[in-house]
């Protein structure tokens, strides 16, 4: 994060570089059950990002030993497509990726019912296939639909967005622009209905008022994109005998 | 070192049925021997990527992003562009599939790629030269399997080949000492050739075209042929613990060859 | 890839005791909930350093030594020097570390302490700068865990500013090209900010600062915040498979910024 | 495989760069049970490549998850030695030595007898000393030797010859400058008394017409080798109380 | 070792470059029982030195393949943090660190009651914080040290100096400069009174009348660090029920 | 990290058999206990290499092959050429050798021939040097053991020395800002000393020259000691978990520095 002076974020009417207004997020497609293979799947589109979930068990654990008795290991990658990136991202993982790895992990870890299935392992891997600014945060929302999906048993949809400090202001969702050249960046991952914080990272510059603000604001928004999590559920697991509601559709599996 | 790998759980009956049907020309999934399954294309979803195509072959998905920047010729070809394919098995292809440094699979996939590529010259290397022995089009032709449902290669080199027709060079200017930089805009990669290969299964003695993932866990081997627009072969590659007769592969030759024409024409048909 | 690591070993009945004790709000080593452990610093211990520090926070010892030479500027910032941390967790200091390339924990613990560095604006990379585009100063904090007593994000961040507190940068002359030749004598690295982390764990529904040891092996989740010298936000990191309420965190920020002033004049005194 | 204008394959009499004709052989000299602690082990000397291949086992396979119920594992490693090639390669194994190692264990499984030596491992390994083109054939030529002297059964000999086209000619066991610049090279393996191919691989460009032509030039050479194979073995184990051909000689062990 | 034909050693009076006689050992401090999560541990300050050593077991080994039926394994690693020397070393383990990891193993074995502890590990870690000139000798004599306060039982304290030749003249213990140009380097390291030599290593030139002198002087030089190493541990463990001598003080820990 | 190898499979009564014979003065093969095995040397068997010498000592086979190209010099030595040692212990060489990035036991060989090599400063590196600071010769030196039968140091350092003798170097035309380019011919090699290194093996208390397999797999330790052309020691490595006393060591110097003249005697006949 280092500021330009140069740079500026605003236009004349005080939209954002990508038309936005300061407390709008970028749009957002979520798809549920997309690959055959993996036990649940979901893509998500949001803004320039494009991320795949795949989510594998509850199923049996190699190395053993990795093996935990009275509860799921969880594991979970976070790896980006070489070409998901404008200087092409060398296969092997990264610092970057092994970080972000372990607090999606961890954001995960109080949401899954993980003591129903002692002794096997569920595997979480997010594949970014064009990052644009927040994949962390699109990745765990995606994640948490392909774990429904999997049918794997949640306290709750896992949520995340993030908020951050551009051109002096706060805002929601920040691409990866306002990500470079903005002031903080803040990824935050909840649980809706409980308010609890499963992640929290910061960097940037934020006074302790900004950073309630921006908090306030990191919930709120996803809040919203917990909206658009439970219609694409519904959207692609329609109850026949439950009269439908009109904006049900097929989803393409 | 290659392995022995271990042997798939399909029972030793299942296999018996997959060959009694196979006996009366039919397949599990109801095709016929040379009946290759339906795929679409879909280009340029990736933005950070200067070309990009996914191919679906049955429920076989394979995404190929193409990156394109400059870096130094290889000193015994100083006057040549680089072309390099890379493959990724990513985990949620296949739960058999690993997180981890490429294994043998992926590393024989992306060379059959690349010289079903390169041998077909697919691009003219000699016009990616930007400075001779200094500075050259670099391109990378990144494979990433997100669904695997059988015959990854075919896929493969259809999702690259769909990936470069539509891939867009960024420009540059170039000083005589290889130094280089961006200017605005971006060229088409002209693409002077369409490979197209086509994998052969065989499960006893019956040889089938495009083999599904259900018939990839019992075949004995697979013959992968790749012809160029004028019908010759431009990449071979034999896999498996079986065998094949000479005359097994000089029928192959016409028919295969056959049938990649059509593939060539359905794929003109989708991305024109 | 991340795995859910192995429980810790301490039973539960250890880990009802001491939610007893927080319930009290008292602490197993007689802490009070808001109350750091006291720290030592020693500068200036590793004579082929161009800087070090030492510091013991309770039982935890972390020494930096900070090596500092000329190289490339990365490309995209070609007026700026090259800051880079690197965490290792060598096995002396605790039976539960390995030998082998860094883990998870230790690239957390490097790029967090790399954060709070570096998004305070600890130096003026610009400043760092000989010929832009090709050759800056190149600065390695390296920060080697000598005993873990908990806390090593703390310890660390204290050992590393205190390094390069103490930092005298070689001198070079330069040349346009960018060729480099030592000079003698060294000049003071400039420090235009001092950054303190806290770190809070949660054991129950108990924050307490400055975890030990005993108390991270039962916490559901740490917090680390880091402020400048102005009291502001520069950095933070949940850790841990537990959750943190709005509201926790709000008063933690006001708490723990009154709480790292008090350690960065602490720090000031012990180092001047 | 890039053609250069420049290049000229063959001198005035139609004979290659270094004089054979087309359908000719580079010289090829066999020695079996080279080696003292292998179980088995062959030496090839074929134009300028020399290789060395050692065999050991059916033995105790480590680590054990790789052993078979019911058969031997098969391993098999291609390497080359840093110096047996123009400019010299680093040690460890390249992509080109892993596929390679693929194929040639690929064209050994179904010839040796598996099924008798169950949860044991037969470890194949071709140390390519020098090279001048066709190494994996020449591996496979030898690895087949290796095996017989350790005493694995298998249905037959293995053999392996490269046919190719140059100079808009078809051609028989490419050496380096001629798979370098030629048009084509197609390494073929063959059990060579049921007429089976093993192997087969082809980069360049020939059409159908030329490939059947190719084909069977490349067996036709291969049987010749399979006569020099079963010399060097009857060379080396010499049956005293059959009356001995007169070609027979001690090999040096 | 290259000599530099302007590289002077001595100054007017005969001493050498840090003021020292010929036989003379640079200034040492030994400190034991440094460190709280090892099972024993000391410092060493040798001239520009300084050298960590925490030793841990006997304990279970991981993993278990490693184990030995009738004594314990010893592991050894020699490390070099990134700052200890003059241009940063990369933290990955370099040839050098892997060679004298084993040397120094070996030195420890004889001296070790393995025997003991069938089934177990000891693990002896080595870090050079600052180097100087016979790091694996300073490191030997460390870990002595911590294998003693680890409470780990030995036929005797293994101790270790190197001697050499600079500017024509045998000296002992070397600093940096003299081991970059001077004649020859020779780490030794005894069992002092058992007069045995545990490790030996040399390199430069030295004719065989040298050798002698050199190797007489290092066991020399070696018996006079035994002697402090005695001292470190005797003020280590003061024995409070006999008179206690003078200098004994309580080391900090 | 260094591990205690696990224990050869020999049985104790074997080493009892084995110290009984060594206390009458004989060894399992009829050799005396100053005696070394018989070696042969051919040379000029790679044709890709720049020079190689394959030497059997009894059965041990060492190949050595010689690459020689340009590089850049080290920073510290601009007006050096560089000389490097490698060692692969080939699975074909032993069933206890496995494929994989070198081990201890090869680092440990090839980093005692290269000492004693460069000590006995065999090749002068300053007559390597093309361009001061820019371009030099590298010449690698490949060890590759094809049959271990026991002394590999001895084998690797005859089988260097004597592919060093016998290695061309390609003649180049540099310029001044270090651009290299190869002109025809080659020159030989200039080697000024051959350094002779014999390793004794410890058993109990006998000291048995060039130990074999069957011993080494016994034997307490081993000192190897290297002399150059004037008798003079260049290098010297224990080995092993064994001891040797101060006598032993002063004894050996004597003896071994004879047994070495007559070994490079004996060499200086084979490839003279």
């Amino acid at each position: 994060m280092s500021k330009k002076n140069e740079v500026s974020f605003f236009d004349g009417k005080g939209l954002r570089n990508d038309g936005r207004r300061l407390d709008e997020l970028r749009p957002i497609e979520l798809e549920v059950g997309v690959l055959d293979n993996a036990s649940g799947s979901a893509l998500i589109r949001q803004g320039g990002n494009r991320i795949l979930v795949g989510v594998f068990g509850p199923r049996e654990i190699h190395p053993k030993h990795l093996a935990l008795p009275n509860r799921a290991t969880l594991r979970c990658r976070y790896h980006m497509a070489p070409f998901s990136v404008e200087d092409r991202k060398h296969p092997a993982p990264s610092r970057r990726e092994t970080e972000i790895s372990k607090v999606i992990r961890e954001a995960l870890e109080p949401v899954v019912f993980t003591e129903y299935y002692p002794r096997t392992t569920i595997d979480v891997y997010i594949e970014v296939l064009e990052a644009n600014g927040g994949t962390r945060c699109s990745g765990i929302t995606a994640a948490s639909l392909a774990l429904a999906d999997a049918g794997v048993p949640m306290r709750d949809l896992v949520v995340a967005c993030a908020s951050g400090k551009v051109g002096g202001k706060i805002v929601l969702d920040l691409n990866d622009f306002e990500d470079k050249y903005g002031e903080a960046d803040m990824p935050v991952a909840i649980l809706p209905h409980l308010d609890r914080v499963l992640l929290l990272q910061m960097d940037g510059n934020l006074t302790p008022k900004e950073f309630h603000e921006a908090l306030d604001l990191a919930i709120e928004g996803s809040k919203r994109i917990y909206e658009m999590q439970k219609k694409a559920l519904r959207d692609s697991y329609p109850i026949p005998d439950e009269p439908q509601e009109e904006e049900v559709v097929e989803v393409e599996k | 070192m290659s392995v022995t790998p271990s042997e798939s759980t399909i029972s030793s009956l299942a296999r018996k049925r997959v060959e009694e049907l196979l006996g009366e020309g039919k397949r599990l999934d109801g095709r016929e021997l040379t009946q290759c399954r339906e795929f679409e294309v879909e280009t340029d979803l990736i933005g950070t990527a200067e070309g990009s195509a996914q191919v679906k072959l049955g429920k076989t998905i394979v995404l190929v992003g193409i990156k394109a920047g400059t870096g130094e010729p290889f000193p015994d070809t100083p006057d040549q562009g680089v072309l390099t394919v890379n493959a990724e098995l990513v985990p949620i292809a296949s739960p058999n599939f690993e997180t981890g440094p490429p294994r043998e699979g992926a590393i024989e996939l992306a060379r059959v790629v690349d010289r079903s590529l390169r041998e077909s010259k697919i691009v003219d290397l000699e016009k990616l030269c930007l400075v001779p022995g200094k500075a050259v089009y670099v391109i990378f032709v990144d494979i990433y399997v997100l669904n695997h449902d059988g015959n990854l290669i075919d896929a493969s080199v259809l999702a690259a080949l769909s990936a470069l027709m539509k891939t867009k060079l960024p420009k540059y200017t170039a000083k005589k000492d290889g130094t280089v930089t961006r200017k605005s805009g971006h060229s088409e990669l002209k693409i002077q050739n369409m490979p197209i290969s086509l994998t052969t299964g065989k499960i006893g003695e019956s040889l089938l075209f495009d083999p599904s993932l259900e018939e990839e866990e019992i075949m004995d081997s697979r013959i992968t042929m790749t012809f160029d627009s004028e019908g010759n072969v431009r990449a071979m590659q034999k896999g498996g613990h079986g065998v094949f007769t000479t005359e097994e592969l000089k029928t192959l030759v016409s028919t295969a060859g056959e049938k990649t024409s059509e593939i060539r024409d359905r794929l003109k048909e989708l991305i024109k």
